[in-house]
């Protein structure tokens, strides 16, 4: 994945560009929408087993396609979240590009809070935004913190500078110091 | 037969001795390792004219596929991304992958033998320009089959072409593929520059040069000038893109326009770059059909400089449309009128040259009277050419423009100035000189067929695009409403379009034929004036055995008149004769380099590097290590020094 | 000459310079409303504490309101309880002043919406309740009013007057005046429309609600109303003055403070900002935002207006407090209001016509070069107008204001104003936004920054009658807390790292520091104790507008985060943490 | 095809009565400005025309001629005159030219006294058009139409809200780039009432080809009506149905982007739909305004118009029914 693109080698170079076709397909009229593959959590403590969920595909779908990481970051401003969380500092609203997530910070947990809503604040989307909408709006939510491939996310917008480039950002893994992180028990 | 060299030997046995001592020197490594090493300006050239007409055959194709799109109004073909993508590739493959390539190809087979010398100055700077040239085509082929061509034009104005605008790496790609593309052009440009200035033949002062050896001059000093700006703004998007700097972010105190003048300061002599070799190529052939020395040899110089300053001062007619103060863009109309009086200067010399020789002459057959097919793609570009240039000096005009600025009229413009004023010169110097390329000639039958294809099917597909620029169709656009009288012009200029096709496609089988079968030509079939015509065809690696010496502006003529030549050359080390700048004095005998495959590796290791900085800034940093490895293999000193005097004419 | 003669000697001078207006007796000990007294004066006559001995003033006791969010409230102290609302989920805590330790009497959790939390605009805060006749009356953070009984904290009314949904939160401190409870909305930064009403004291019900956007119906603007300059004068002017329908969500709202004249029968309050802040998207001087209202406290009849910033272009609010003083102006003493503006200058104006007397700035102002006094208009500097797309760079002061709610102090000894406030400029890029009810409706990005000198924050002395500053004492933080002026000739007043600190009132010589455990952005108050003793007592507990970088964990790197102040505080996470705790000083082993 | 055809309607609905084919050509002025530029081509044309005769004549003289010896310079004296008279022409006539462009030009940009003030605002992919006003409350924002009285001169700020587009309007005048960071301006004049097109002349994206603008030149009497009665907020629905599509439209995605005047609608990144019903088409020229294009549009927005940043909402057939009853009653 390009994401994980270390060394410049001519078969690392033909691995980026098949990733191309995945990453700048311009899906318009039929991206998949459905419903995502897991559940938030909010909370840590899940009596039993493996709590390891991957993204689900339809997820990690928009997250690979710079086409809907851009359309994402037009809703952003377009419907106000930047009113509340800033370019991803915060404000009124927590910040987006750190590694804490209330609700967990997975593209499918970031989807269910924007159509869900959360209970100190976070209104509910459902039935104002298109399922693909936030879909692409939680691939960019996902950018801000460093967790979408490099190639696939524009460095800055045109506006006043805010944070560093998105492509500069280190990967915050919302499993590392995230309180609501999925994490594999020992045994 | 190269007649003019007999006398420097006292009989055949010491010249074939003399030959195989050369051979010995100027032969290539044998294998495919020897293929890749090649310095050979001929093989080199051959290469560059086989690649980019293989990238205009692309380029084309794509066209094909965008008139049938536009065939009808609202037409399937294509959808808007795919249209936007062709149309990008379009314009870029043709302009950085074909138009300059190809006539800087022509010249770096072309140029050393008209001047009379072995190779071309820097000979592995011009294998390392080829082969740097053909990795950034081949990259940009590659990435548009992977969906990730350019899709913001080939004049990718920011912002549209910026981060916010253009997601994902399609405008990366681009942007680098310009700076391959530069890298390569500039080489060679220096090369050209060079062979030029210093490698001339004795005796070939200024006043002698050939005239298609003064458009190159010009052409490549006009390279070095020009190709920095648009490297400089196409490695400014980069880095917006990449690592998020403000160049182009009017918000942060950035600005579009900056994009806009620093790409037209190359943009517009870009035309000029393309256009002015033709204008040598064409003086070439109308004085060797006309049978006489062009008229007026230095007011065609004159023009020539004069258009390659000129062609600085008038970028701005791209933008009249972008509301910069008018008294601005009053001085750009007057700058860009004026440039019609050097053309209009250049035209006239022809015409009187013809009109004052005798053009339809067939050499050996007196009493027929025939148009050879050189001259008759020549003749196309007057129709054409000069048809473009009426429609320039119509654009030029500021309220003129704001009406016709970026809709099918300027289409109809620029292609009737590219294709008329340069393709058909092009393809009219590849009838000229394909002898000199393979030693074969190509059919003339098939050659005046495919003039007639591709001059009607130009026509009718680029004529009616004035009048749909008129009738207000703006360009770029990939459909198009029924109702506005834009139906009968679209259609009938994609069914042009295929007729022009299959005029090239019968050019690329004439090709294709010749080389399977055609007749071989002799040293010099057209009984040209000029010193590439003075060896034989194809010349050996070594171009001539001992150097020529000029005494004329037209060496062969009058037919038959001994060529004077001067020996004293080494014939164990590749040795050639530096002349001084204007004179063409003899001051040094300069020991060439051997082939080499350093340059291959350099150009890998930069292609490494332009690739890898597409996705990541610290590729700049890491690519530059196999890079300065390779410069250090390249550059390890050897013993050979250039050899100072001991040259004398005979 | 002893120190007691040399300190009557200056008071008598200072008496005989300029006399304070004050609605009570002259030394009172209650502190029943947050500004202290009708005037707004936030001077107390108490002078038990003096520059001699605050040097010994010390913790009495503290007391943990359990939120650690910003603390901007004013602990309300009438006879022997002292009364403090925390900040959302809006607690009121009663503490029994009369015993040791001062224990806990009741307290009265109200039940607001959590939801309200994310149409909050600048934290979670309350700035305090108001006592009167035996009831305490608060605002909760989800619009509603609540009056309790303060012997029991029995709910007596309960009057909701926002609604979340559109963005309405209330975060003021209600002001009572003839038996009228005057509570206003906040959200500007929502595109509510700015309103303030009156409810019945007893009852809760509303006796009049005035809009400050709208027809003159609604701004309850009648033949009574006679502004002093020509360009509030007209019909419907509220919405003359805007784009078709953009008064609707053209905010104005009032959340500041609210003073009255006895004398005038006059209730003065500010309108906040015009939404959005992108002026482009709002033609016009955009009546009645960003301007001062004097009412009738029985119709709610406006008498008269004065806009501060018509057009506003920078979030300039005009909700500061009103100090309400007689100062003498050209020779002969006169009924003024000293107005401490967020745009920069320091009015005065004329409290019967609304006529501007004086404006100076007490900040490096840029945005506006000055106050022409003929039609009361500022001149917007052509330099800063911001346009769509483009950022104005350096623009001074920034959107929170050379000065913003945090309110200053009186003293008539000193005939001195204290104004704790930013020394901060900016850099401001209009944005489009749209306008999606419940949503912020911004439409602006900023990043701030210090100010010339290179300090964040400044206390400044201002003499209303020179017209300049006395003194001015820099603080590297910007000063979010009130300020609070003695007899004792002392200032009080906290930082944004949580030191509270006594200044010596003449001087500005810092006297005496404390560290709190958390950062001051509360009112200071003085009261005398049961024991008849001087307290001062202060909440401390970081938070506000540029408090959420720490307490919503904002991360810096975003520039533009927290509506700027990231770029402004970018160290304030590592010089304090949350907290919410009430701190009580007095003079030990009297 | 229906697709098509309902496009092409669209421009034909543009195009009302007159010559469909002239309401978007430059050879067709309607206007001060075009007018002048045309003068200006009719007499490039005959200059240039007749130049390039000249040329092909000359050559073709040249070809047939042709029977010197060769190999011997003829008559080099002879040529070198003709050539100086030859730049001597040229330089002439391209002065004639420069000259008149000049004269032109500073006629494009001359100040019009009265002019009536309209901003354009350009966006992915349509216009938006503010009415100025000294007076606030009579400012007024539509879109995708640009109505003009006839005689009075309208001068357009120019602005971007994303990348660089151009407005032209042929019949009427030249084209004037907008540019993101700048403000450009453009006079026009109209002298004749009728319908228009103008478009998008600056490559702006995926779907430049359908960023088309409505013009209508007006009476006086009839522009100053129409503009009083844009100024009201929309008309309150008054069938059932047309009530419940305005309940959908503000609760649903709609109220995010759009704007109705009267409603709590109040997004401003897509067009303003206050008068939606009183417009020719929709999607900016992509469609021919009718009940059954509107509703098709609402269903897939993304076939007609493919990228455009209005999705297709999903909602209830009856909701739809509904929202396209109310919107239809938004005159």
């Amino acid at each position: 994945m390009c994401s994980r693109f270390r060394t410049a080698s001519a078969v690392a170079l033909a691995v980026l560009l098949l990733a191309g076709c995945e990453r700048e397909r311009r899906e318009y009229h039929a991206a998949p929408t459905q419903a995502p593959g897991t559940q938030p959590r909010l909370s840590t403590l899940q009596p039993g087993a493996d709590q390891a969920t991957p993204a689900s595909a339809i997820g990690r779908h928009y997250e690979n396609n710079a086409y809907h990481v851009s359309q994402g970051s037009k809703w952003y401003r377009w419907f106000n979240c930047n009113g509340c969380h800033g370019n991803g500092g915060g404000a009124i609203g927590p910040a987006l590009m750190d590694a804490r997530w209330r609700y967990g910070g997975s593209i499918d947990e970031v989807h269910a809070s924007i159509m869900d809503g959360r209970p100190n604040g976070m209104p509910s989307w459902r039935g104002k935004l298109t399922d693909q909408q936030a879909w692409q709006l939680s691939a960019y939510v996902r950018s801000l913190s460093g967790n979408v491939r490099k190639d696939a996310v524009p460095s800055r917008l045109d506006g006043m500078r805010s944070t560093p480039p998105l492509t500069q950002l280190p990967e915050l893994d919302p499993e590392g110091d995230d309180p609501s992180a999925h994490t594999v028990p020992q045994p | 037969m190269s007649a003019p060299a007999a006398p420097v030997f006292p009989d055949d046995e010491a010249r074939d001795q003399a030959r195989k001592e050369l051979a010995a020197t100027w032969g290539e490594r044998p294998g495919f390792i020897g293929w890749l090493a090649t310095v050979d300006h001929k093989r080199i050239g051959r290469r560059y004219i086989v690649t980019a007409m293989v990238f205009f055959a692309l380029a084309g194709a794509l066209a094909l596929v965008m008139r049938l799109q536009l065939m009808f109004p609202g037409g399937h073909v294509l959808g808007p991304d795919r249209y936007n993508q062709f149309f990008s590739m379009h314009g870029s493959a043709m302009m950085f992958l074909f138009a300059v390539p190809v006539m800087e190809a022509v010249a770096v087979f072309v140029i050393p033998l008209m001047l009379g010398t072995r190779n071309l100055a820097f000979p592995r700077l011009n294998a390392f320009s080829y082969w740097v040239y053909l990795f950034g085509g081949i990259m940009i082929f590659v990435a548009f089959a992977m969906d990730v061509g350019p899709e913001g034009g080939w004049f990718g104005y920011v912002p549209l072409t910026g981060p916010e605008f253009s997601p994902g790496k399609r405008t990366d790609f681009w942007a680098q593929m310009i700076t391959f593309t530069e890298v390569a052009g500039l080489s060679v440009s220096v090369a050209l520059v060079a062979t030029i200035l210093a490698m001339r033949a004795p005796g070939m002062t200024l006043r002698r040069i050939p005239l298609y050896a003064w458009s190159m001059l010009v052409t490549s000093l006009m390279v070095i000038f020009a190709m920095p700006a648009v490297m400089l703004a196409s490695t400014f998007l980069i880095s917006d893109r990449l690592v998020g700097t403000q160049f182009y972010n009017p918000a942060e105190g950035g600005d579009a326009l900056l994009w806009q003048h620093l790409f037209w300061f190359f943009g517009h002599p870009e035309v000029y770059i393309i256009f002015l070799p033709a204008l040598g190529m064409i003086s070439s052939i109308v004085e060797t059909f006309a049978r006489r020395p062009i008229v007026a040899y230095p007011a065609m110089v004159l023009a020539l400089v004069a258009t390659g300053f000129l062609s600085f001062g008038l970028w701005v007619h791209h933008m009249f449309a972008a509301g910069l103060p008018p008294a601005g863009n009053g001085f750009y109309t007057a700058a860009s009128m004026m440039i019609a009086i050097p053309s209009g200067v250049q035209v006239f010399c022809w015409i009187a040259t013809l009109w004052t020789g005798t053009p339809r002459r067939v050499p050996g057959e007196p009493g027929r009277q025939r148009i050879a097919v050189p001259l008759l793609f020549v003749l196309g570009f007057f129709a054409l050419f000069v048809l473009g240039g009426m429609t320039g000096v119509m654009v030029a005009s500021v309220p003129l423009d704001l009406q016709v600025h970026d809709t099918y009229f300027v289409v109809a413009h620029f292609h009737y100035v590219l294709i008329g004023g340069a393709v058909f010169p092009l393809i009219g110097a590849f009838f000229f000189w394909f002898p000199k390329f393979t030693g074969r000639q190509l059919s003339e039958r098939l050659g005046r067929w495919s003039f007639w294809l591709m001059f009607a099917g130009f026509n009718l597909t680029f004529f009616p695009m004035h009048r749909l620029g008129l009738m207000g169709m703006p360009r770029r656009v990939y459909t198009y409403p029924s109702g506005l009288g834009w139906e009968l012009p679209n259609l009938v200029s994609t069914v042009g379009s295929w007729i022009l096709a299959a005029g090239v496609l019968l050019f690329v089988l004439n090709v294709v034929r010749t080389l399977l079968v055609g007749k071989p030509a002799g040293d010099n079939p057209w009984g040209a004036p000029t010193l590439e015509w003075a060896t034989s065809s194809p010349p050996p690696p070594w171009n001539f055995d001992e150097a020529p010496v000029v005494k004329s502006a037209t060496p062969l003529w009058p037919p038959g008149r001994l060529l004077p030549v001067m020996t004293g050359l080494a014939r164990h080390k590749r040795e050639a004769l530096v002349t001084s700048s204007t004179d063409a004095v003899p001051a040094v005998r300069w020991a060439l380099p051997d082939p080499g495959i350093w340059p291959l590796w350099s150009a890998l290791a930069i292609t490494v590097l332009f690739v890898w900085s597409i996705f990541q800034a610290k590729g700049v940093a890491w690519g530059a290590i196999p890079v300065a490895i390779a410069l250090t293999g390249w550059f390890w000193p050897k013993r050979s020094q250039p050899s100072l005097g001991g040259a004398k004419e005979k | 000459m002893d120190h007691e003669r040399k300190r009557y000697l200056a008071a008598t001078l200072a008496m005989a310079s300029t006399c304070a207006f004050a609605a009570t007796p002259p030394v009172r000990g209650d502190w029943t409303m947050a500004p202290g007294d009708y005037a707004n004066t936030r001077y107390s006559g108490l002078r038990e504490i003096t520059r001699a001995n605050v040097g010994k003033l010390s913790v009495a006791f503290t007391f943990s309101t359990g939120v650690n969010r910003g603390q901007e409230a004013a602990p309300i102290v009438a006879g022997d309880t002292m009364y403090i609302v925390a900040p959302f989920p809006n607690t009121v805590f009663a503490l029994d002043l009369s015993k040791p330790g001062a224990p806990m009497k009741w307290k009265y959790q109200p039940t607001p919406e959590p939801a309200a939390q994310g149409v909050a605009c600048c934290d979670v805060v309350n700035r305090g309740g108001v006592f009167w006749e035996g009831k305490l009356i608060f605002n909760t953070l989800d619009g509603k009013t609540i009056a309790l009984d303060a012997g029991t904290g029995k709910p007596l009314w309960t009057t909701r007057l926002g609604n979340i949904h559109i963005g309405e939160t209330v975060t003021m401190a209600p002001m009572v005046v003839k038996d009228k409870v005057l509570v206003g909305n906040a959200g500007g930064e929502f595109g509510v429309r700015g309103w303030l009403a009156a409810l019945d004291a007893d009852t809760g019900k509303v006796a009049w609600k005035a809009w400050s956007t709208g027809p003159d119906k609604d701004v309850l603007i009648g033949p009574g109303f006679k502004p002093h300059y020509a360009s509030d004068k007209g019909k419907d002017l509220g919405i003359a003055t805007w784009p078709p329908d953009a008064w609707k969500i053209g905010g104005g709202t009032v959340w500041g403070w609210i003073s009255y004249d006895p004398e005038l029968d006059l209730i003065y309050y500010g309108t906040a900002n015009p939404g959005p802040w992108n002026a482009e998207q709002r033609p016009g001087d955009n009546k009645w935002t960003a301007g001062l209202f004097a009412r009738d406290p029985d119709t709610g009849q406006a008498r008269w207006f004065y806009q501060f910033t018509p057009h506003d272009l920078f979030d300039y609010d005009a909700v500061n407090e009103n100090i309400l003083l007689t100062l003498p102006v050209g020779g002969k003493p006169r009924k003024v209001i000293a107005r401490p503006e967020r745009n920069g200058f320091f009015y005065l104006l004329d409290r019967a016509t609304g006529q501007v007397l004086s404006a100076d700035p007490f900040f490096p102002v840029n945005a506006i070069t000055g106050i022409d006094l003929a039609s009361g208009r500022p001149q917007y500097n052509p330099e800063k107008q911001p346009a769509t797309g483009r950022t104005t760079r350096h623009v001074c002061p920034t959107s929170a204001g050379a000065k913003d709610w945090n309110p200053s102090a009186w003293s008539p000894r000193t005939g001195l104003v204290y104004i704790p406030h930013s020394n901060l400029c900016m850099d401001w890029e209009p944005v489009e936004v749209n306008y999606i009810a419940g949503t912020p409706y911004i439409g602006a990005e900023t990043r701030m920054y210090a100010a010339k000198g290179g300090h964040r924050g400044t206390v400044t002395a201002w003499d209303p009658v020179k017209r300049k500053a006395a003194w001015t004492l820099r603080e590297d933080l910007p000063v979010w807390s009130g300020a609070l002026a003695t007899a004792g000739d002392l200032v009080f007043y906290g930082t944004m790292d949580g030191w509270f600190k006594a200044l010596d009132a003449r001087t500005g010589k810092l006297l005496w520091r404390f560290k709190t455990d958390s950062g001051i952005i509360g009112q200071p108050v003085t009261y005398r104790g049961p024991d008849g003793h001087q307290y001062v007592a202060v909440l401390s507990g970081i938070g506000g507008w540029p408090g959420s970088v720490v307490v919503n964990n904002l991360d810096t790197r975003d520039k533009t985060g927290g509506g700027g102040w990231n770029n402004a505080l970018p160290d304030l996470p590592q010089r304090t943490a949350p907290g919410g705790t009430l701190y009580v000083f007095a003079i030990p082993d009297r | 095809m229906s697709r098509l055809r309902g496009w092409s309607v669209a421009a034909v609905a543009a195009a009302g009565t007159c010559g469909c084919n002239r309401i978007q050509s430059a050879l067709a002025p309607a206007g001060d400005q075009a007018r002048d530029i045309g003068t200006i081509w009719e007499l490039m044309l005959w200059i240039c025309g007749s130049t390039y005769l000249l040329v092909l004549v000359a050559l073709a003289f040249a070809m047939l001629r042709g029977h010197g010896d060769g190999h011997r310079v003829a008559g080099e004296r002879t040529i070198e005159r003709g050539l100086a008279g030859w730049v001597l022409l040229i330089a002439g006539l391209l002065t004639v030219l420069t000259a008149a462009s000049f004269a032109v030009d500073r006629r494009l940009h001359a100040t019009p006294e009265n002019p009536l003030k309209i901003q354009v605002t350009a966006k992915q992919w349509w216009w938006q058009v503010d009415y100025l006003d000294p007076d606030p409350s009579r400012h007024l924002t539509t879109a995708n139409e640009l109505r003009l009285p006839r005689d009075r001169p309208a001068e357009i700020q120019l602005r971007s809200a994303d990348v660089i587009h151009s407005l032209w309007i042929p019949a009427l005048a030249g084209k004037e780039d907008l540019i993101p960071g700048r403000e450009n301006r453009i006079v026009m004049t109209p002298r004749q009432t009728g319908d228009f097109r103008g478009q998008c002349a600056e490559f702006c994206g995926l779907q430049h080809a359908k960023m088309a603008l409505d013009v209508q030149v007006l009476e006086p009497a009839a522009f100053a009506q129409w503009r009083n009665a844009q100024l009201a907020p929309a008309t309150s629905p008054v069938s059932a149905s047309a009530r419940h599509g305005e309940r959908v439209f503000v609760s649903a995605a709609c109220a995010l982007c759009h704007r109705i005047r009267g409603t709590s609608a109040g997004g401003v990144s897509g067009p303003e739909l206050t008068h939606l019903a009183s417009r020719r088409t929709l999607a900016a020229g992509t469609l021919k305004m009718d009940r059954g294009t509107l509703a098709a549009w609402l269903a897939d927005p993304q076939a007609h118009k493919p990228g455009v940043d209005m999705p297709a909402v999903p909602m209830s057939a009856r909701d739809r029914e509904a929202l396209v009853d109310y919107l239809m009653g938004l005159r």
